[in-house]
């Protein structure tokens, strides 16, 4: 006390505070905050939490990958994974019991809305995750990705849905969008062993990004023609506003609209779809696919049915349209492909063109359809890409659909999986699929849409076709094993000009490359059996094959670095084809779509009434 | 504590301005009258012609205190002490070829040097360097610009300068100046972040990014300025961000003479090279007034009750004794430290200065919102620094290089045997 | 706000709004830097102009925020923009080897340059005709109120913009940092494996080298005493080494 | 705090900056009138190579490490951008604002840990060298040279 006495005396109370403060330099900065406050927005954790379990747990995977000396475990990043979408499905079953009895409510000021809808897309996103992680582990050790990259970008990428789903403003909606999409273009290039998945991921990238500034571009209108960017804003603005022939709010719209049909790769927006599909690694597509069309249709109806709802005349034309469009295109251009993932990648635009039939109907029992609809075929595409993911073998090459012959005598389980799987897609009845496309064209019919409905009938016939074409040729037996060079020229009515392609690798002549080292028969070794007769197994057999110590030397490499691991994992049947060993975490995911499709095909309520209260709780 | 309620109130009107009833419409009132546009232009012309002089100045200066420091005379003959030195320099220059290497690319070899001393003078114009003068009824502030966003200008231009340096040995099409301008993009990009966190730590304490505002909240005496009220560390940071930000030694990787010749201006020469020279300079001392600015009062005095600050010519002394301080710093420091080698630089960047900055920047927030509390903050981010640590140590091993080539002894020495005549047929 | 109200106050301003000469001098000159920068970013051949010509334009849309009262997204305009896109523009340009001319007469798509004309003519006269014949809700002063209104700095308003009405997009904007940064690295792997592709991989084997033993981040260069210290990896000028020494 | 005022401020910035091209512009001009006019030699123009002739081109490629610092400094950039306005008004905010950026901050650290535990900012010498290679016969020679031939063209 006598010090500061002093130094009172010495310079004054300045000086003496000064003192204090050179003492207690931190304690005292303290001191400086003023009172005024500002008024922060209030969380309700529970509208998040799914959320913030996903991206925490990706956080977490990813820093405690950081900090390991070696490469964290696959079996730990995959249960991980696992645990984590677990955790987040329960919390947004959750949700989903909350809100059936509280109502539902908006939160962090008026950003997030939790309703059905939003626990709807949130259990498909976890669950997609999940399965997509059951999935991929097996496909990880067969390509050797190491770290958890695959997983931690699934994860963040699924969030990204789920924010969409949840977005109650148009801001978060293009951040979940964003999200999603990035870590999306990331896992399609993420198998470096193949340069058509960095090609896939560089188109989807610039096309991507491109669909991202328009759908800014029209957020920046709509702010414009409303003033807010808030859901809630929109639709109380627009009841009070006559503005539905105003060019602001139309062209905003119309951006929208094109940034959303991107994602969910509506016909003039799908440019991307077939090469990216294709290219992806094959459990990242069908993630992608349940994922995109989840988290994109989400976002689509709910800016479109509730907050344009007043604007439905100006946009249902639209819809109407591009719906035709993308049924059409989708069947049409599906027929005539040769690839697998090629052709589910137009199935799947098909597929987008029935669930924009539910948003053409713009009502409840549209958006319910709608839902049913993304629900039950993320189920089936993750499951059709699961099978496709096992065939792909090695380097997940050769998904020729003439690979998929007497698929059955080699693999029946994995045959009849696949069957269902597509027999789903095409509408069989007593499976999901049927069920889809009854009640989104029940439903576009019952708003007067009905022109509409009977094209959607028409493509899905087409798609039949297709789908069935590979159903049956699973199970139509083999060529002869062994072609002598030149000799026979086959031709399948099915798979059409293919097979003598066919029979051309297995000559062990194959069309692009030198003859001797016949590069297209060895990758395709695993599905195109003919194949397998062509690469010689030993040393000497290869000499009597091509007589050339270089081609010796070539093929001796080739062989090395083609066949490393298809050595252990590959198992051979009595009949010379090569049998893919089925992972059991694969087993379960396949098992679980199946499951889902099927059963509830046949016992059809519990789905139906999911998705018919989602609707009730958006449209309120 | 009643020193403190004193900012509180002089910074609200310092930051708020006119009331809001004023504001209604900014389009209504936004003209500005013609006198106003005089005297913007004096002022500008007045702090172009002092920062030139300055300029002159400081490079006599630091070759007159370097020959010193190095037992050497130095510049001597142009004028009383070889003041003329510099200006010598500068008209010889003139009077030299101005070289347009032929590999180059000429559109860009000739911006570079307007990109490099540009921004090194607009830094200057926010710099408050005296106190308010009231001339024929104009009141104004001994700077250029108080724009309201004030700080933010010299990030915005130091993240420029990173153009002048990058594009000068880029076009050159040269190899030294294309090193020399690599690893100078690298490292200014690299403590620009370390700059902008500690200049978030200030502007956390003042409420605002005028530096105006800045300086007055550090008012009246030297106990208040930001160097001790943070904790001294963010300063430090601060002058070993703003010195490799610069390129000044020990960060001088840029125009490492003994590996680069002469860095990114090799290929410069005449009054090209004249500009890069200027830039420099005129960087260190604008660089020298930010940081008086934001850690050390900018113009006010020490302790106002012995020595007034509200004078006209007293603020404007104190500040150049300050600048000056730091200018004798920087020459000092050339003189005495070795230059660092460039892994060492990016490890002081980023593993040190950047976490410290964003921890300290955090803590000083917790601090001021749950004062004692912060120290669970501090003690979470010291455990944070721990994993991070770790981080490094996973990150070095696991980039570990194998060396591609054998020892040289085998690589000298390995008889090639000749091939056998079985081997030749194998 | 109350948007009936936010209509009829914005409806008397229109007729109200006039600018002042600085006001359209400082437009129209940022205006003119903003198209010749744009221009210059479509036309030049050269991929450094082009992102110097980028710079400009970014410039010119910061001198338009500051006209607007926006002075700290001018700021972030110069400081993330220019002062950090860019410059990674430039990185990849000019240390990764891409700075070459473009030859820009191999068109694939011989149709393509007239109809994006055509398109983009087709947008500008939409932009034009939605700016001049529709109703904003935005634009007046009074609609979102002053962007310094009750005295504070715009800086104060935006941050409470951001941590009130935009909070949960703040930090959502902290998961697209870290897939941005996973992203980054996972591209910028080689494969651990050898490629699948017979062409690449008759090459692929012998450029690869030693792939390191973990498959994480490698240069695109041999990783040399030369690439450690940050001085040129050049492959040639590595390669070409080798070869004088083996002769 | 806007219009005329701010306004002042602005086009004296502007002004500072118009001054600073125009001292550029009026130093080029005159050292344009007063420098040496003759052509320069072909050795003048010639990239500098401290006297020897130079034979091949500037190094076309960096290590890839050059453009992840980069990245790396969007992402801190983009951070501190965020932490202006929340400098601003943290004594508004008080727990609620520190918290919402503790948690941002938590999360881009780990994206930082990601990078640093990836090799991103290991510039430094090895450490431990690893023999990566034999000794050298004249067949591995060729061999490298093979290799090198191909390598280039890669990066070409």
């Amino acid at each position: 006390m006598s010090f500061l006495g002093f130094l009172d005396g010495l310079g004054g109370p300045h000086v003496r505070d000064g003192v204090i403060h050179l003492v207690v330099v931190l304690a005292s900065v303290h001191a400086l905050a003023a009172v005024t406050a500002i008024h922060v927005p209030h969380i309700r954790y529970l509208a998040i939490l799914p959320e913030i379990v996903m991206l925490g747990g990706a956080v977490l995977l990813l820093g405690v990958a950081s900090l390991s000396d070696r490469p964290v475990r696959m079996s730990v990043t995959t249960v991980g994974t696992v645990v984590i979408s677990g955790a987040s499905m329960g919390l947004a079953w959750w949700q989903w019991a909350d809100v059936r009895q509280h109502g539902p409510f908006t939160t962090v000021a008026g950003a997030v809305v939790t309703d059905g809808f939003s626990a709807l897309i949130a259990i498909l996103a976890s669950t997609a995750m999940l399965l997509t992680a059951l999935v991929g582990d097996g496909y990880l050790r067969r390509e050797g990705v190491e770290g958890p990259e695959f997983h931690v970008l699934a994860m963040v990428s699924a969030s990204g849905a789920m924010i969409m789903g949840q977005a109650n403003d148009l801001i978060v909606i293009f951040l979940g969008l964003e999200i999603m999409s990035i870590a999306l273009y990331v896992l399609a290039a993420l198998n470096p062993r193949r340069a058509t998945s960095g090609e896939a991921a560089l188109k989807y990238f610039v096309l991507g990004s491109f669909s991202s500034a328009i759908f800014v571009y029209g957020i920046a209108l709509t702010y414009g023609a409303t003033g807010g960017t808030n859901l809630a804003h929109l639709t109380s603005y627009l009841s009070t506003h006559a503005l539905s022939s105003n060019g602001v709010l139309l062209a905003g719209m119309g951006l929208l609209l094109v940034g959303f049909g991107f994602k969910v790769a509506a016909v003039p927006f799908h440019m991307w779809t077939p090469d990216v599909y294709q290219g992806a690694p094959s459990p990242v597509t069908g993630f992608m696919a349940a994922i995109a069309k989840a988290g994109g249709f989400a976002a689509l109806l709910r800016v479109f049915v509730s907050s344009f709802g007043t604007l439905r005349p100006d946009w249902r034309p639209i819809v109407y349209v591009i719906a035709i469009v993308t049924l059409v295109v989708g069947a049409g251009l599906a027929v005539v492909q040769r690839d697998v993932k090629r052709m589910l990648a137009y199935s799947s635009i098909n597929h987008a063109g029935f669930v924009l039939l539910g948003l053409q109907a713009a009502d409840a029992r549209g958006v319910s359809a709608a839902l049913y609809y993304v629900f039950t075929y993320s189920f089936m595409v993750i499951g059709s890409f699961a099978v496709v993911t096992l065939l792909g073998r090695s380097g997940d090459v050769g998904h020729d659909i003439a690979g998929y012959r007497a698929l059955a005598r080699r693999q029946p389980v994995l045959a009849l999986a696949f069957a269902v799987l597509l027999l789903a897609q095409a509408g069989v009845p007593f499976t999901t699929g049927f069920l889809a496309k009854l009640q989104v064209v029940a439903a576009v019919v019952d708003a007067h849409s009905a022109p509409l409905g009977f094209v959607a009938m028409g493509s899905a016939a087409i798609a039949a076709f297709f789908y069935l074409r590979v159903a049956v040729l699973m199970y139509t037996p083999r060529r002869p094993r062994w072609v002598p060079p030149g000799r026979e020229i086959v031709f399948d009515p099915i798979v059409g000009p293919q097979a003598s392609t066919a029979a051309r690798e297995g000559s062990g002549v194959s069309g692009q490359a030198e003859p001797e080292i016949a590069p297209g028969g060895s990758l395709d070794g695993g599905t195109a059996e003919g194949a397998v007769a062509t690469v010689p197994r030993t040393l000497a057999e290869l000499r009597l094959w091509s007589g050339s110590e270089r081609t010796v030397a070539v093929v001796e490499r080739l062989n090395a670095d083609l066949l490393i691991d298809r050595e252990a994992e590959a198992v051979e049947d009595g009949a010379g084809g090569r049998r893919v060993r089925v992972p059991p975490a694969a087993i379960v995911a396949i098992g679980i779509c199946i499951a889902v499709t099927v059963v509830f095909g046949i016992v059809p309520g519990p789905l139906v009434d999911f998705t018919h209260h989602s609707t009730l709780l958006l449209l309120r | 504590m009643s020193v403190l309620g004193s900012f509180a109130g002089s910074s609200s009107t310092l930051v708020g301005g006119l009331p809001s009833s004023l504001a209604v419409d900014p389009l209504f009132s936004r003209g500005v009258h013609w006198q106003e546009v005089v005297i913007v232009i004096i002022r500008v012309l007045v702090a172009f012609g002092v920062l030139l002089g300055s300029v002159v100045m400081m490079i006599w200066f630091e070759r007159k205190l370097i020959s010193d420091m190095q037992s050497r005379i130095g510049p001597n003959r142009a004028g009383p002490w070889g003041l003329l030195q510099t200006l010598a320099d500068g008209i010889k220059l003139f009077f030299k070829e101005d070289l347009v290497p032929n590999r180059s690319d000429r559109f860009v070899f000739k911006l570079a040097p307007y990109l490099t001393l540009v921004p090194a003078l607009l830094i200057f114009s926010v710099v408050p360097v005296g106190g308010v003068v009231t001339v024929a009824g104009h009141t104004f502030e001994l700077q250029v610009a108080d724009p309201p966003m004030g700080i933010l200008v010299v990030l915005a231009m130091s993240s420029i300068s990173v153009y002048g340096v990058m594009l000068a040995g880029w076009a050159s099409g040269s190899k030294y100046p294309l090193i020399g301008s690599v690893r100078a993009s690298a490292q200014m990009i690299s403590y620009e972040a370390a700059l902008g966190l500690t200049v978030i730590a200030v502007v956390i304490v003042s409420g605002s990014l005028s530096t105006r505002a800045i300086v007055a909240h550090q008012a009246p005496a030297f106990w208040d300025w930001n160097v001790l009220r943070l904790g001294v560390v963010p300063f430090l940071i601060f002058v070993v961000a703003i010195t490799a930000e610069m390129n000044r030694p020990p960060f001088d990787l840029v125009e490492a003479e003994s590996e680069l010749v002469g860095g990114f201006n090799t290929e410069y020469s005449s009054i090209r090279f004249a500009l890069f020279y200027l830039a420099e300079f005129m960087g260190v001392i604008t660089m020298s007034g930010v940081m008086v600015t934001l850690f050390f009062g900018g113009p006010d005095g020490p302790i106002p009750r012995f020595i007034p600050t509200s004078d006209l010519w007293f603020p404007s002394v104190w500040f150049l004794a300050k600048v000056f301080v730091f200018l004798f710093f920087y020459v000092w420091v050339r003189a005495a430290l070795p230059r660092l080698r460039y892994d060492q630089l990016m490890d002081v960047g980023w593993k040190a200065l950047i976490p410290l900055s964003l921890a300290w920047l955090l803590d000083v927030g917790a601090v001021i919102v749950w004062g004692w509390w912060a120290l669970v903050v501090i003690a979470v981010e010291i455990a944070l620094g721990g994993v991070l640590w770790r981080a490094f140590v996973v990150g070095s091993r696991r980039s570990e290089v194998a060396a591609i080539y054998p020892p040289i002894a085998s690589r000298m020495l390995t008889v090639v045997p000749e091939p056998t005549a079985e081997e030749e047929q194998e | 706000m109350n948007p009936s109200q936010v209509n009829v106050i914005g409806m008397d301003l229109v007729a109200a709004v006039h600018k002042t000469g600085p006001d359209i001098a400082t437009f129209v000159v940022s205006a003119i830097i903003i198209i010749a920068g744009a221009i210059g970013v479509v036309f030049s051949r050269n991929p450094v102009h082009a992102a110097l010509s980028l710079v400009m334009t970014l410039f010119g849309v910061a001198v338009l925020f500051i006209e607007q009262q926006a002075d700290f997204l001018a700021a972030v305009q110069i400081i993330v923009y220019a002062g950090a896109i860019v410059v990674l523009f430039l990185f990849v340009i000019m240390f990764l080897g891409v700075d070459r001319r473009e030859n820009i007469a191999a068109e694939p798509l011989h149709w393509q340059r007239p109809l994006a004309l055509v398109l983009m003519a087709a947008a500008l006269a939409g932009v034009i005709a939605l700016g001049v014949g529709s109703h904003w809700a935005t634009g007046q002063q009074a609609v979102a109120g002053s962007t310094t209104a009750g005295g504070h700095s715009n800086v104060y308003l935006l941050g409470k913009s951001v941590f009130t009405t935009y909070l949960y997009a703040f930090e959502a904007t902290a998961a697209l940092l870290v897939i941005a940064v996973v992203g980054a690295v996972v591209l910028a792997r080689r494969p651990s494996l050898p490629s699948v592709e017979p062409e690449t991989d008759a090459r692929g084997a012998a450029v690869s080298g030693q792939p390191g033993p973990d498959g994480g981040l490698h240069d695109a260069a041999p990783r040399g005493s030369a690439a450690q210290d940050a001085s040129p990896a050049d492959v040639r000028a590595g390669q070409s080494l080798v070869k004088e020494a083996g002769r | 705090m806007v219009n005329r005022e701010t306004m002042a401020q602005y086009l004296a910035i502007f002004v500072l900056l118009a001054l600073g091209i125009v001292f550029g512009a009026a130093s080029l001009v005159a050292s344009a009138l007063l420098a040496p006019r003759k052509q320069p030699s072909a050795a003048k123009l010639a990239p500098y190579e401290c006297g020897i002739i130079p034979s091949r081109e500037p190094p076309q490629r960096f290590p890839v490490r050059f453009y992840l610092i980069a990245m790396i400094f969007i992402i801190f950039d983009i951070e501190i951008v965020f932490l202006y306005p929340f400098a601003v008004i943290l004594h508004q905010l008080r727990t609620f604002g520190l918290v919402e950026v503790l948690v941002f901050a938590a999360v881009v650290l780990v994206a930082f840990l990601y990078l640093v535990s990836n090799g991103a900012l290991s510039w430094g010498p090895p450490k431990r060298l690893v023999e990566g290679m034999g000794s050298r016969t004249s067949e591995t020679t060729i061999e490298r040279v093979g290799a090198g031939a191909s390598s280039s063209d890669r990066a070409a």
